[in-house]
């Protein structure tokens, strides 16, 4: 099947998100999507999928014109998607999931055939040997197979074309590899097959063809031979630098200690399991591990957010366990929670309300109870002057700002006291490379003014880009700590619980596609596009 | 490329023999609820009771099919018997609990049961007259059926995501046009069928603002009410008063015993002998709790209250399914207010009395299932039947603080037993594509 | 959306004009102006006002009897009448206010609720006519005060409610009747008062042991509806009742009346005792006439009516009306349909003892009745 | 894994500033005063078709509509005119009384009646900025009510002190009041909806209760409490002839200082940030839980407050239903001044006048009472919607034939 997009155009008010979009997706190909967040591909695969009605443009099937006026419409003609953030209802069981919208019924009065709903899924699952139990609930699975769950999803209803939006982000390279094979599994089927990403490495190494969006135009296309730094300046725009200039850590003496931490969440399962490090001025730790393995708990524990059950967490020899979140926050650490939009800022609020959020009670902003609104609007103008902050007005909603901008905001409150303790989780989420480089240049400034820092990420490549040491999380445990620049397979076999000696070796014999060893691209990490 | 080792051990080596064993805290919010309530029925109810009062029981009404005479039992003995039967239950729900192993769903409930028998031993004892269980019951199922009606309704609006606050107003309009159209047909059954029609129109109303307008929902549902109250209040007091013979005189729904069912002692009477809303209400029940677990369409709303957008991608309305179920679920409140006047009573200005947010908080306390939105509401009925039957009897307690019974059962219920519950996830969100 | 709307205004649009295809009057336009209230043969420059409490003038009680008085006034004296409905006692100051405004010559407050009110305004203009039902006026000590262009109208209910309970007593079978009341409110508990003393006097005539269940006139507490209008609690409460035994039930709750007689139709040999005014009589009571043993009859539409036409006649005088049984301002109704039914001695002892009371021999008290000397 | 509800646009609405500036027309025809307006405007005339079925002769016209609509429109105009011009001359000016005192003393009526709407308008306001919808204004009010009038009632005090201490023990027991909710919430997680109309019904039997005995009654029999003394009372600020009492201006400064308490204190800006975003807000360092019982508080005091001014201004005396409606009207209320503290006293006002003129409605003009409350609810359903009031506004349809597009309206 063969499916076109002319002339596509979409429009968000005056912002233009797809701008005259021609594709064109073959039967038995791989086609990668390739852009940087925010350049409009997620918005292109929309109206692909009937989400978005386009306002300029049409979508051909087999060259006939079709009107998608809704997902079931897209999903008729062949048309599968899964999408970065999974539509998966996390209370329904995976049969559930899998059914839902055409479910199997049995004679009487719509009840659902459970036994064909897991027959189907059970069926695709053991075809491409997924392994799913198709009663279990969605919410207690781990993101991995919850994307398979999401890939069972469209197969199950005869998918021609298979969309996948960012489908790598949440994996470890070992499940990347899994995936891989999955897609090829599925081109030699016969599938077409949209992979969006931003990530140049995987691009090249399945990508039939390769098309690059930018500021949602198409600016052109690319072979998977092409060389990582075209491929990077066709995406941005621009020439890149696509490592971060840090100088080697200046490591002095540890500030900041866990020890033997352990977190139980009310049902009973210990996320933080039994957790000790600690963390030296002037480096940065990353605590690395694939989402759902304690990383935020830990994080939330350190910044008084949840209640431990026992250990210590110690800043400068006090005691942080038992105080409240602002406690914490006064002892000097600065916090990046992973999600700013719910945890980071209020949305409307303004930008100039939104640098004091955790700083509102204290002097110059707040004496004797009362606000000053000039000293607030004067630290809004010192603060995003520093951080480069695009705006219009410091009165604005800060709700008005980009993503990356948002984030600079909340990297300029928490970096505007003097700071003892640097905790940032995913700190580049969903940002485009200039703010991306920004923030990875002052989070590296942090830690070269002796403030020992601490990174969550998912993110491999953020995470080899700023590590002075990594310790890998698993099941609420360390697996282990390793320096900066290891190894990917051998962190990636660390996220999927294998100790770090054990891994080394599991890593020595099998490479994956995308490892760091791959002898096909010796210097391809530090040109990793993050 | 080697691993270094890092400058700690890794975790697993440190762990001391203890850190495995580091376990969840115990809740000690239930042992010590279960025993503190366990003593004070024991002191209250049982040990200060005279010792020669003698509560007496009645189990069947003279209209009964058996009939068993009334009964009198020694109050301090039984009242001791079933105290003691209490804290036995609560020290078996507390050796559990730090046993760390699961309390069983019977056992508070059956503790409950007889801390609450206890208590009417007490209340009862040295009094001439005896209690009607059989009454008690009846009451409790009558008083409960506006609000399992009203509960369903705000269970099927906020599975597919919308808050229903307006159940009290739908419940009087139904109420409303149930009694006119009875009354100008002279058939209750007509009535039954209108009032239906009352609900789904202010369930209509809520749902245009909630989707197309994206409005607040619980300014609406407030709002809505308010509207409701003036617009029947006007209603009355300019057409009903004019003429109340025709418009305001409903006939009364026929009690329609089942065969041999309703002959069986106590729980025949009590369950089997009602009017046809009665029955309905078995069947509405019944119907919802199988259909929106195990239906397709049930699948769908609760996706759709649980991730719209999820539901969205697999090709389900969003918005049509809430528009649907919105306008259903007023139909089922206004067949709650129908219930209310089937006894063929007339209309009088906000005779609802605030049913319509007990309703709300039993469909919390069920935690938004039709079998649990029934338990809580028929506790709630109870509640309200206990208050009359002692109202009636005469009982030490001022008749206000009994009046306050159902709604200080509504606190404890929402604070004590259901604490923080899951809702929907998307409940009260606009779907805005 | 749109669709729907169309068609319900269609709809709509169409019942309304069929149903106003009728002609017009051939008369003048004028009989349009001309009040239909105006059936009198001359219209006197006097205008009486009433105020009405929380209840409304629809309350099938006090506040409906109180009107009704009113609009006889209207209709036989050719008076102009105004009214307001208080929705709550804020409004009660606002609402006896905006008839000063009106420039009433007479202004009714109807329930004790309005006493503040009543006598405020009145103290204010003095120039005006003013009377109150149920509550006479009081200092602030609660010491009776008179006040010369304000009238109380009270009852001595609990006379009344004195025969009922001995009648009540004499045609129970059960030996157990029954009394509930809307909210503790004097107005209300003073007929439960009379009723709890009337069965302990059958009692005591009779050696027998007939009990009152829902009122305890020691301790003043009993069953309480908690308002005047839910009357599926009047029913459920009344079927208790039944159930624990009780073959009489005297419900005084207003409209919540209407529950009783509902679940007295559902049972065999129950009877209702109604209240305010004859039960019997009432039209919506139709379908219930032969369930109501008696009505307490509490003639406040008789007494604003004689205020009013005294005022007009300029007779008005400030002095309390006391309605009781020698007056006939509280009686006991006709025994209608159970005429047949009543023991013969009962009705001669229930005579007996209306003419003991009237000649002040026999002194039924409440604490909720009101001192009036 | 999180879910997310809306699909939203890739990026925010487009700055104002930027190429386009919406035309004046637009601007105009969007400008929220013009949508309350209307609103207010459309819900006279959709409760006027009610005022107009209400009335007798207009009843009695529709018969022979067809055959004389003359009779029937000039009976209907005559209904609602009589109606509306009563309702002005009860709440703002009476042109057909005789003194001038009587021609102004509608306006302070509306003053007056405002008092207690704007005390617990300005409370329930404070909730819905924090995020908390307490529906139990009414149980408040009363309460504190109460706890003004007992103190009225008890002590004898100094003028002034008197005063002073009653609106305190309002406060306190306002506040205490709805604390039940707000601590329930933060202990146990309760919601605070069904909490607070719980405590609004066992208010109103624990007041009556009260009422019979010697605490509140003081030996009377009747279920309204003594006159409060005169020491305890707000002092009549234009003289006997008018109701209107000191506790408006106390009002107004609640009013300042709630919005002084919102926007320019340390306390106000957590109360925002909880009620905007609680899962910041306790990343932020804030207490989150103690800002719910905190926020309770403070709406249970400004309602307490208002509670008292009922009794201590006009009433004098309490009754179990001397609420009246206050606690649910001052929903309306802030939900109308959008829990603005400037909107809200005018919000207060309206209702105020609404009150205040329905009597003379029902007197001089025959109108049913209930039609007060249609409109109030009407006002603030449309209101709350303004693209339903530019839908059916003529303005703005008549405004689309010149190029204004409704759809470019912002909510």
């Amino acid at each position: 099947m063969k499916l076109e997009l002319r002339g596509i155009t979409k429009r968000f008010g005056s912002l233009v998100a797809n701008d005259n979009i021609d594709l064109t997706f073959e039967t038995g190909e791989i086609h990668a999507l390739l852009g940087e967040n925010g350049a409009g591909k997620s918005t292109m695969m929309n109206v692909l999928y009937g989400l978005y009605d386009p306002d300029g443009g049409e979508i051909l099937l087999d060259d006939q014109p079709v009107r998608f006026a809704g997902p079931g419409d897209a999903m008729a003609a062949g048309i599968g998607m899964v999408h970065q953030h999974f539509m998966l209802v996390p209370v329904f069981t995976v049969a559930e999931n899998v059914v839902l919208g055409h479910e199997p019924t049995s004679a009487v009065g719509g009840l659902i055939d459970l036994t064909e709903a897991r027959r189907r899924v059970k069926e695709i699952s053991d075809r491409f040997g997924f392994h799913v139990d198709p009663d279990a609930l969605v919410e207690d699975l781990p993101v991995g197979v919850q994307q398979r769950v999401e890939i069972i999803k469209a197969l199950s209803r005869d998918a021609k074309v298979l969309i996948l939006d960012e489908p790598t982000a949440v994996l470890t390279p070992q499940e990347t590899d899994e995936l891989i094979a999955i897609m090829r599994q599925l081109k030699a089927a016969g599938t077409a097959i949209v992979f969006i990403t931003h990530k140049l490495r995987e691009v090249r190494a399945v990508a039939d063809r390769i098309s690059v969006i930018r500021r949602g135009k198409v600016v052109g296309t690319a072979s998977p031979q092409d060389s990582a730094a075209d491929l990077a300046s066709l995406m941005v725009g621009r020439s890149v630098n696509l490592g971060v200039d840090k100088a080697p850590a200046q490591v002095a003496e540890a500030t900041f200690r866990v020890e033997h931490l352990t977190v139980i969440d009310p049902v009973g399962t210990r996320v933080v399991d039994d957790i000790s490090f600690e963390v030296r001025r002037g480096e940065i730790l990353a605590i690395a591990g694939v989402q759902g393995n304690g990383q935020s708990e830990l994080a939330e524990t350190i910044l008084g957010l949840l209640r431990a059950r026992s250990g210590s967490i110690t800043l400068d020899g006090q005691e942080l366990l038992g105080g409240s979140v602002d406690d914490v926050l006064r002892a000097g650490v600065g916090f990046v929670p992973e999600d700013r939009s719910t945890d980071g800022l209020i949305s409307s609020f303004s930008i100039a309300e939104n640098l004091i959020l955790d700083l509102h009670g204290e002097p110059p902003f707040a004496r004797a109870g009362s606000l000053s609104p000039a000293r607030v609007a004067e630290n809004a103008r010192l603060r995003t002057e520093e951080f480069d902050v695009r705006l219009t007005s410091i009165q604005d909603p800060v709700s008005t700002l980009s993503g990356g901008n948002q984030q600079k905001v909340v990297l300029a409150r928490e970096m505007s006291r003097p700071l003892r303790l640097l905790v940032a989780s995913q700190p580049t989420r969903g940002l485009d490379v200039g703010s991306i480089e920004f923030v990875h240049k002052r989070i590296v400034r942090e830690r070269d003014a002796g403030t020992p820092v601490i990174i969550v990420s998912t993110e491999l490549d953020e995470v080899l880009a700023l590590a002075d040491r990594i310790a890998v999380m698993y099941r609420g445990k360390i697996i282990g700590i390793v320096p900066g620049g290891t190894d990917r397979d051998v962190l990636g076999l660390m996220m999927a619980g294998v100790p770090p000696q054990a891994a080394e070796h599991q890593a020595a014999e099998h490479h994956t596609l995308l490892g760091g060893s791959d002898p096909a691209a010796p210097a391809d990490r530090d040109e990793e596009i993050p | 490329m080697s691993t270094v080792t890092a400058p700690q051990p890794p975790s697993g080596s440190l762990q001391t023999p203890d850190a495995a064993t580091i376990q969840a805290r115990i809740g000690l919010r239930g042992p010590i609820t279960y025993i503190g309530v366990g003593l004070i029925s024991l002191v209250f109810f049982a040990l200060l009771t005279p010792a020669d009062d003698t509560t007496r029981f009645m189990v069947a009404s003279s209209r009964d099919y058996v009939e068993i005479s009334p009964f009198a039992v020694p109050s301090q003995a039984t009242a001791m018997v079933l105290s003691l039967g209490a804290l036995a239950l609560a020290v078996w729900a507390t050796v559990l609990t730090f046993q760390r192993r699961r309390v069983a769903t019977w056992i508070p409930i059956l503790f409950g049961g007889l801390v609450l028998l206890a208590f009417l031993v007490w209340v009862m004892a040295g009094n001439s007259n005896a209690l009607p269980l059989t009454i008690l019951l009846t009451g409790a199922l009558t008083l409960s059926i506006p609000l399992i009606f009203g509960s369903l309704a705000g269970l099927l609006c906020e599975r597919s995501g919308i808050i229903n606050i307006a159940i009290e107003g739908q419940l009087l309009a139904g109420a409303f046009l149930a009694v006119v159209v009875a009354s100008l047909t002279g058939n209750p059954y007509a009535g039954l069928i209108a009032a239906p029609i009352a609900g789904a129109i202010v369930g209509a109303g809520l749902v245009l603002f909630a989707v197309r307008y994206r409005i607040d929902q619980i300014i609406v549902g407030v709002v809505l009410n308010v509207l409701v109250i003036g617009v029947t209040n006007y209603l009355f007091s300019t057409v009903l008063t004019q003429n109340p013979q025709a418009l305001n005189s409903p006939p009364r729904l026929p009690t329609l015993p089942i065969p041999v069912l309703s002959q069986i002692p106590i729980l025949g009477p009590v369950l089997f002998n009602h009017s046809f809303v009665v029955y309905l209400m078995y069947i509405v029940v019944a119907v919802l709790q199988v259909m929106l677990f195990r239906s397709r369409w049930g699948l769908r709303v609760r996706a759709v209250g649980e991730h719209p957008k999820a539901a969205d991608t697999v090709g389900i309305k969003v918005n049509l399914t809430r528009v649907r179920n919105t306008i259903l679920g007023g139909a089922v409140a206004g067949l709650g207010g129908a219930a209310l006047v089937s006894a063929g009573l007339a209309f009088t200005k906000e005779l609802t009395s605030g049913k319509g947010f007990i309703a709300l908080a039993a469909m919390i306390l069920g935690r938004w299932s039709p079998k649990g939105a029934l338990a809580a509401a028929l506790l709630f009925g109870f509640a309200d039947s206990l208050r009359q039957v002692l109202n009636n009897l005469g009982s030490p307690v001022p008749s206000q603080f009994l009046s306050m019974l159902p709604y200080l059962a509504t606190i404890f219920a929402v604070a004590g037993l259901v604490g923080r519950v899951r809702p929907p996830a998307a409940e009260g969100i606009p779907y805005v594509k | 959306m749109n669709r729907v709307t169309r068609v319900a205004v269609l709809a709509t649009a169409t019942a309304l004009a069929l149903s106003a295809c009728a002609s017009a009057p051939d008369d003048e336009p004028a009989a349009t102006t001309a009040d239909p209230g105006e059936t009198a043969e001359e219209t006197v420059d006097f205008t009486a006002c009433m105020v009405s409490d929380e209840g409304g003038f629809d309350d099938a009680s006090f506040n409906q009897s109180g009107f009704e008085g009113l609009e006889l006034a209207e209709q036989t004296l050719g008076i102009q009448i105004r009214t307001a409905e208080s929705a709550d006692p804020g409004q009660y100051t606002a609402n006896v206010d905006s008839m000063v405004q009106e420039g009433c010559d007479l202004i009714i407050g109807v329930g004790f609720a309005l006493e503040d009110s009543i006598q405020a305004a009145a103290e204010e203009n003095p120039d005006m006519h003013f009377a109150l039902v149920d509550s006479a006026f009081s200092a602030e000590d609660f010491s009776p005060v008179e006040l010369d262009n304000a009238k109380p109208l009270l009852f001595n209910t609990q006379e009344a409610a004195f025969l009922a309970g001995y009648l009540a007593a004499g045609q129970s079978e059960t030996g157990t009747v029954a009394t509930f009341g809307g909210m503790p409110f004097p107005s209300v508990t003073i007929f439960m008062d009379g009723f709890v003393d009337g069965v302990a006097r059958y009692n005591e005539d009779n050696g027998t042991d007939v009990s009152v269940l829902g009122w305890d006139k020691e301790a003043q507490n009993g069953s309480m509806i908690g308002n005047f209008s839910d009357t599926e609690a009047g029913r459920t409460t009344t079927e208790q009742f039944i159930a624990s035994g009780a073959d009489v039930i005297l419900p005084v709750a207003g409209p919540v009346g209407a529950g009783s007689l509902n679940a007295a139709s559902q049972a065999d040999g129950v009877s209702v005792i109604w209240v305010d005014s004859d039960g019997y009589l009432q039209a919506s009571n139709e379908q219930y006439q032969s369930l109501i043993l008696t009505s307490v009859i509490k003639q406040i539409g008789n007494a604003v009516y004689d205020t009013i036409e005294a005022a007009v006649q300029g007779d008005f005088s400030s002095e309390p009306y006391v309605g009781t049984l020698e007056n006939k301002g509280v009686d006991l109704a006709p025994l209608h349909d159970f005429e047949s039914q009543v023991d013969a001695e009962v009705v001669s002892m229930i005579e007996e003892l209306r003419a003991q009371i009237i000649a002040g021999d026999l002194v039924v008290d409440s604490v909720s009745a009101t001192p009036t000397d | 894994m999180t879910t997310t509800d809306t699909l939203v646009a890739p990026s925010a609405p487009p700055p104002a500033a930027e190429g386009e500036r919406r035309n004046l027309l637009q601007q105009v025809l969007d400008a929220s005063w013009l949508t309350i307006i209307l609103a207010i405007l459309m819900a006279l005339i959709a409760s006027s078709v009610l005022i107009a079925a209400a009335n007798s002769q207009v009843q009695a016209t529709a018969v022979y509509l067809f055959a004389r609509p003359s009779d029937f429109f000039g009976a209907s105009w005559d209904a609602i005119f009589g109606a509306y011009s009563s309702l002005f001359r009860g709440a703002i000016f009476d042109y057909e009384a005789t003194t001038a005192v009587r021609r102004i003393r509608p306006i302070t009526e509306t003053m007056t009646a405002s008092v207690p709407l704007i005390f617990a308008g300005l409370g329930l306001a404070v909730g819905f900025r924090s995020g908390l919808f307490n529906i139990g204004a009414q149980g408040q009010v009363l309460v504190g009510a109460a706890a003004a009038t007992f103190v009225g009632i008890t002590f004898s005090m100094p003028a002034g002190v008197h005063l002073v201490i009653a609106c305190l023990a309002a406060i306190v027991v306002g506040a205490l009041w709805a604390g039940i909710a707000g601590f329930l919430k933060a202990r146990t997680g309760a919601n605070e909806v069904i909490v607070t109309i719980m405590l609004n019904s066992i208010a109103v039997y624990l007041i009556s209760y009260l009422l019979t005995t010697q605490l509140l009654a003081q030996g009377g029999t009747r279920p309204i409490s003594p006159v409060v003394a005169d020491t305890a009372t707000f002092p009549l600020l234009l003289g006997s002839g008018f109701r209107l009492h000191a506790g408006f201006i106390v009002a107004i400064l609640a009013a300042w200082a709630v919005w002084w308490l919102l926007e320019r204190s340390v306390l106000g800006f957590q109360f925002r940030a909880v009620g905007a975003n609680q899962n910041a807000a306790r990343t932020a360092g804030i207490r989150v839980n103690l800002v719910f019982v905190l926020v309770m508080l403070t709406a249970g005091g400004l309602a307490g407050m208002g509670g008292a001014t009922q009794i201590l201004g006009t009433d004098k005396s309490l009754q179990a239903s001397s609420a009246g409606s206050i606690g649910f009207d001052a929903i309306t209320v802030a939900l109308l001044g959008r829990s603005r503290p400037l909107g809200t006293v005018l919000a207060a006002l309206l209702f105020g006048a609404l009150r205040a003129g329905s009597p003379l409605m029902q007197t001089s003009a025959n109108t049913p009472i209930d039609i007060v409350q249609v409109i109030q609810a009407s006002i603030v359903l449309l209101i709350a919607a303004p693209p339903l009031v530019r839908e059916l506004s003529i303005f703005h349809r008549i405004a689309t034939l010149f190029g204004y597009s409704m759809k470019g309206a912002r909510a």
